[in-house]
């Protein structure tokens, strides 16, 4: 297996393709169809320019909040891209390209962001759970849904996400040997952006990767350039292979980098220098394929630039529309909470209602 | 039909559902070979195979975390937690997710899970092994919190539990799993959550109480009775949700009001009852309802710990106390 | 004397007290090189150096299992949970240890110590930015639980926290943050935890609160005293210990009580404030005390958010139910 | 320094001296005085008597509960005799050697087995915690300590005892990290003696040892046969060398075998063989250190026999006195919670008393 070559022990990061979109590890180049490279390419594109939409919404106030991927999006989009549609996704809430992949509808991402629970409703064939907010605490969860689809004799694998601050969390080294211990095929992908929000990676830990806290769990784990998204398809790609396989989990450090702030409330230039960022742009994952596909001749300048209206169309469109869908009706907040409303909620839900009625009189 | 006490009843109301339902898998510390530190989940490893009872990771959130996840993904986990204060490690993921997931998804993911505990004092036990933290649980929208107090409950309601599309926490009064036995039935029976049961009628005085303490309450209203006192007993089943109903009923036939419980007194659920009957029958309130509950201290070691359980004579004095106001 | 909001005053009693006390340290997610992500603890690091003022990984057990460890060892930790709601993985470490390390070794240890988080809604964020968890700490024997509601508090309720020998869960009420500016002395000065504070007296009824539910209910009274209500309106400051007395002696007076507060109403703090009330001013009381306080269901994302919050018309129509009882 | 030649990844296991007290590793052997291996040899046995006594105690229905440490006598003395007076120890709760080496007295032990607080309140000179009944939350105590006695430039370390179940926990991963990320002088022992109660090491983690979990922290890791006194002494100490120094944390796995039960209410014939226990009989710490000093002469069969009889009666003696202490007064669980007892509890504690004098008369 590829990832039992690069140790992150020996100090190996796996990479393919150069930032000028050259692939410089043929022999490693994965097999994809040319199809599918620009499905995704078009995934990063999306992705790109919802978040950067997004970002935009907010400063006008018409966003609540937001949490920008610019900069990870071959960290997602590498990784999901080796799962298949039976398999299960587990986000943390920085993973937009992979959610797409999915098929996460933007409509609802933005309702998300938006303040929604609709939000996280996702189709019936979706399979991803709700964004997880405690961080750390989803890695648990993939290790019940992988240990699941063990038991029924399923071949389905499931892919969570972390960051590299939630490495540190106690949640994390749970669900990490709870896999292990069961052989669960759940690949975990760290997205290791640098900053937990302003906490620089060095704090958070002592190794020198991320990727080397699989040998506390018996379990491969593999650095990989981050914003080389053919590198990070081949890891993911050998980690579903050995989940599949029943070879239990494997850990995947995606070294990247966030080009934007952690959230809209948050102002990096406080905790970081703009000459990081600017290192780190040329370096951005989206530019990096563009310059694949044109090189080989199958993208271009013009492509790019109608594929870009055309998004930025429909992301204001999807955006409109979610601005416009009202606020969340009052019996939804009462009726999730059990499959059957309990009398003391009947009760307070009609206490309330009347209310309502006697204060429009 | 055959005679059980609370924990054989476990276990057999755990074999019954496994038998029924290949989804169902049970898993905790100590929990697949051993068959638990009670022995609640004994033979059944051994019966249903290591993929449907096993032994977990010292991990009390990777239990519980990894059950969430299962349970979204088609399986109902009933996990064990050893000893009801180890389920702090797993705060977040109760609190957090498991309480949370069906409105976090409008509906979309249920979690048919059950975590069971046995819970508080009175074995002589250590540190930690003696906790009584269902009035926390009962402060979370989202869960459910069942107590039973018998053998012939302990079914019912365990399989409600697990039935349940909804995550139930299940303490099981350790206290009294050995204490006495009951005709079990073999058959299929449910409990529904969310009902109490009235225990005893009577005209005095409704005292409330689960669990643990049931049968020390018992005692005393025997006790009482002999002395002319008529009490409508109520075990309460469930504690979250509460049976508002059947409790504010009863106060508005007996005018008084007694909350027993072990737990601590402050923020607890005896202060929920109160207040209910506070909303539903204020105006037959005929002196002040009291809470007969541990101290607000620790639950002491031991050595310390008689001064702290709530005997019957305790229980007597305080009922008196209301039945004279 | 300078005007400040409480997010100031928060760093500026931490200012004041860092500058007083070497052994103060002050750290947790963000607290350093930023000053944390409500810039609580901006400066500190700067003035007082990386090993007093730092951030800590990202791990909430580790935070407060560390500054236990600390207090054991001579310093005064002031620890910063980013959200009250990121509090749930530090439980076992609160309940299990910050909450007992005192009793369990009958005095030796104590745990000077202080752990702080914004708590509350109405900040418009997301799911786990707004929880109301004051009810679970208080049930807690060994915890105090206090909860500043103005500038001027803060100082002199965080001075106390810090000073106190035993472990506080300072709750910082973050929807009003920044809402409004009061003249807070330079100067040393302490609001004693445990005693609740008579805002307004009154002659109809008493209302208690704390909190971001403070100015809330001083609009809503500000209204009922213009429609000839005398309201006797009660902030708590400390949860617990409860300052039971003063509680009991207005009701004794006003014979009506209503509790406010933000958080699910059943097995909260109300319900211990209506217990209390019962068991101190029973005979006083012309009307059932009654509840105004949160749905029992988690707080709504921010585009339902406004059906969960309280205004200051639910407090005035359920305070004239009970007045006009 | 020692501890980095003997990666746990290479499968190395640092050990001195053989089952019949020979020292096969003479360039290894520590430095230390006959005395000194004298004392700890008597505390070893009375370790052992002192153990094997309460279970009979508790046999007999008059001791409430205990946990045995027969068979881990070598690890736990080995590695504090390693530290000095003015260090800290962090217990879990399965560490007798090490408590009587940092002063406890056995009255104490037993009281708190026997079910009071008062067994906690050890004397002002013993720098030691109480028992950590939660698996691991001790680890994080002990990052504190030690990150507080480097915050007021002390040179003092602490070394902190868990479990090789412990290992698995959240909370052993959030205090090793934190201990590493501060440089904080811990030195952590894992007693990994095979089981958590009934489960199995192997089901604990997928690990080849469980000393490589350092890795994920960036500090070094050693295996140490836990038998062994000399061998854990010679890492400890290394371990404290290199706190001292300010260079960081160090976690050593000590392996063992808990040749007893559990607990008192535990039956290990469920789960475990006879001759396993058999085998790791032969290997018992307390044997092997008598052979060894017999085989250097310094001390006799006699000696042991005296010495043996001394201890059982000054153990049974303290026993009576524990059994005849009475019970907790009333006033003790109140007062303890706060420093000033609150009104509430004031109260409570009145309305009691009250309660029982009326009962008396
Ligand atoms: C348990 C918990 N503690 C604190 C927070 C607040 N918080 C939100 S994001 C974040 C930083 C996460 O950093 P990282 O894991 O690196 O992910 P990134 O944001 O960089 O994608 C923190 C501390 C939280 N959401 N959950
Ligand atoms: C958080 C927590 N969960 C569960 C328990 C119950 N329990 C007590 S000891 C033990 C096993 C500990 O195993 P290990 O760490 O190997 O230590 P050993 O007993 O072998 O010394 C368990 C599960 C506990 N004390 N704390
Ligand atoms: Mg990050
Ligand atoms: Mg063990």
């Amino acid at each position: 297996m590829l990832i039992e070559k690069y140790s992150p022990l020996e100090g190996k990061m796996l990479s393919i393709m150069d930032i000028e979109g050259n692939i410089v590890k043929k022999d490693l180049m994965p097999q994809i169809k040319d199809e599918k490279i620009l499905e995704l390419y078009k995934m990063m594109l999306l992705t790109k320019i919802a978040d950067t939409k997004a970002l935009q919404y907010q400063r006008q106030g018409r966003m609540l909040t937001y949490a920008p991927n610019r900069g990870q999006e071959a960290a997602q989009l590498g990784a999901i891209a080796a799962t298949e549609e039976r398999d299960w996704l587990v986000p943390a809430f920085r993973e937009l390209g992979a959610w797409f992949y999915k098929g996460v509808p933007l409509e609802q991402v933005y309702l998300y962001w938006y303040g929604s629970e609709m939000g996280s409703k996702f189709p019936e064939n979706v399979k991803m759970l709700p964004v997880s907010v405690p961080i750390s605490s989803q890695i648990n969860h993939g290790a019940g849904l992988a240990m699941a689809s063990k038991y029924k004799g399923e071949d389905h694998v499931t892919m969570a996400f972390v960051g590299d601050g939630g490495t540190s969390h106690g949640e994390f080294h749970e669900g990490m040997n709870f896999a292990a211990v069961f052989d669960a095929p759940l690949i975990v992908i760290i997205q290791n952006n640098q900053y937990a929000i302003s906490v620089p990676r060095h704090v958070q830990t002592k190794t020198k990767t991320l990727a080397e806290k699989a040998v506390a769990y018996g379990i491969p784990g593999i650095q990989v350039d981050g914003n080389d998204i053919f590198a990070m398809y081949l890891a993911a790609k050998d980690a579903v292979e050995r989940a599949r396989k029943g070879e239990g989990p494997t850990l995947i450090e995606a070294v990247t980098y966030r080009l934007g702030p952690h959230t809209t409330s948050d102002d990096p230039s406080i905790y970081r220098e703009d000459s990081e960022v600017e290192e780190w742009s040329k370096k951005d994952p989206v530019e990096r394929l563009k310059k694949y596909l044109i090189n080989n001749e199958l993208w271009s300048e013009e492509r790019d630039q109608k594929q870009i209206e055309e998004y930025e169309e429909l992301v204001n469109a999807t955006f409109k529309r979610v601005e416009n869908s009202g606020e969340t009706p009052l019996e939804d907040i009462f009726k999730y909470h059990y499959e059957t409303m309990t009398p003391i909620l009947e009760e307070q839900l009609k206490e309330y209602k009347s209310n309502l009625e006697g204060s429009e009189k | 039909m055959a005679l059980m006490n609370i924990l054989n009843t476990v276990n057999h109301t755990l074999d019954h559902e496994m038998e029924r339902d290949n989804t169902l898998v049970v898993y905790g510390e100590d929990v697949g070979y051993e068959g638990g530190v009670f022995r609640a989940t004994v033979g059944l490893q051994k019966k249903y195979g290591k993929d449907r009872c096993f032994d977990s990771p010292l991990a009390e959130a990777g239990i519980v975390g990894s059950a969430i996840g299962m349970a979204i993904n088609g399986l109902k986990p009933v996990v064990e937690i050893q000893f009801s204060g180890f389920i702090l490690p797993a705060m977040n993921q109760i609190i957090a997710h498991a309480a949370r997931m069906r409105n976090r998804s409008r509906g979309r993911f249920s979690l048919p899970m059950v975590i069971r505990a046995p819970y508080g004092g009175g074995i002589r036990a250590l540190e930690h092994h003696s906790e009584s933290l269902e009035a926390i649980f009962a402060h979370i929208p989202g869960l459910k919190v069942v107590i039973p107090s018998t053998p012939y409950d302990t079914k019912g309601l365990l399989l409600a539990a697990i039935r349940d599309p909804d995550p139930v926490i299940f303490l099981e009064p350790k206290r009294i799993y050995r204490a006495f036995k009951q005709e079990v039935p073999e058959e299929d029976y449910i409990i529904p959550i969310g009902k109490a049961k009235v225990i005893k009628e009577g005209r005095d005085i409704t005292v409330v109480t689960y669990g643990a303490m049931v049968p020390q309450v018992q005692e005393a209203v025997k006790q009482l009775e002999k002395e002319g006192i008529s009490v409508e007993l109520i075990d309460l089943r469930t504690i979250s949700p509460l049976d508002k109903e059947t409790i504010i009923k009863s106060v508005q036939k007996t005018g008084r009001f007694a909350a027993v419980h072990e737990a601590v007194k402050s923020f607890s659920v005896a202060a929920e009852l109160i207040s209910t009957v506070n909303e539903g029958a204020f105006l037959y309130l005929e002196a002040p309802p009291t809470r007969i509950t541990g101290f607000d201290i620790t639950i002491p070691l031991p050595r310390g710990e008689h001064h702290f359980l709530i005997s019957p004579e305790k229980i007597i004095k305080k009922i008196k106390e209301v039945v004279e106001f």
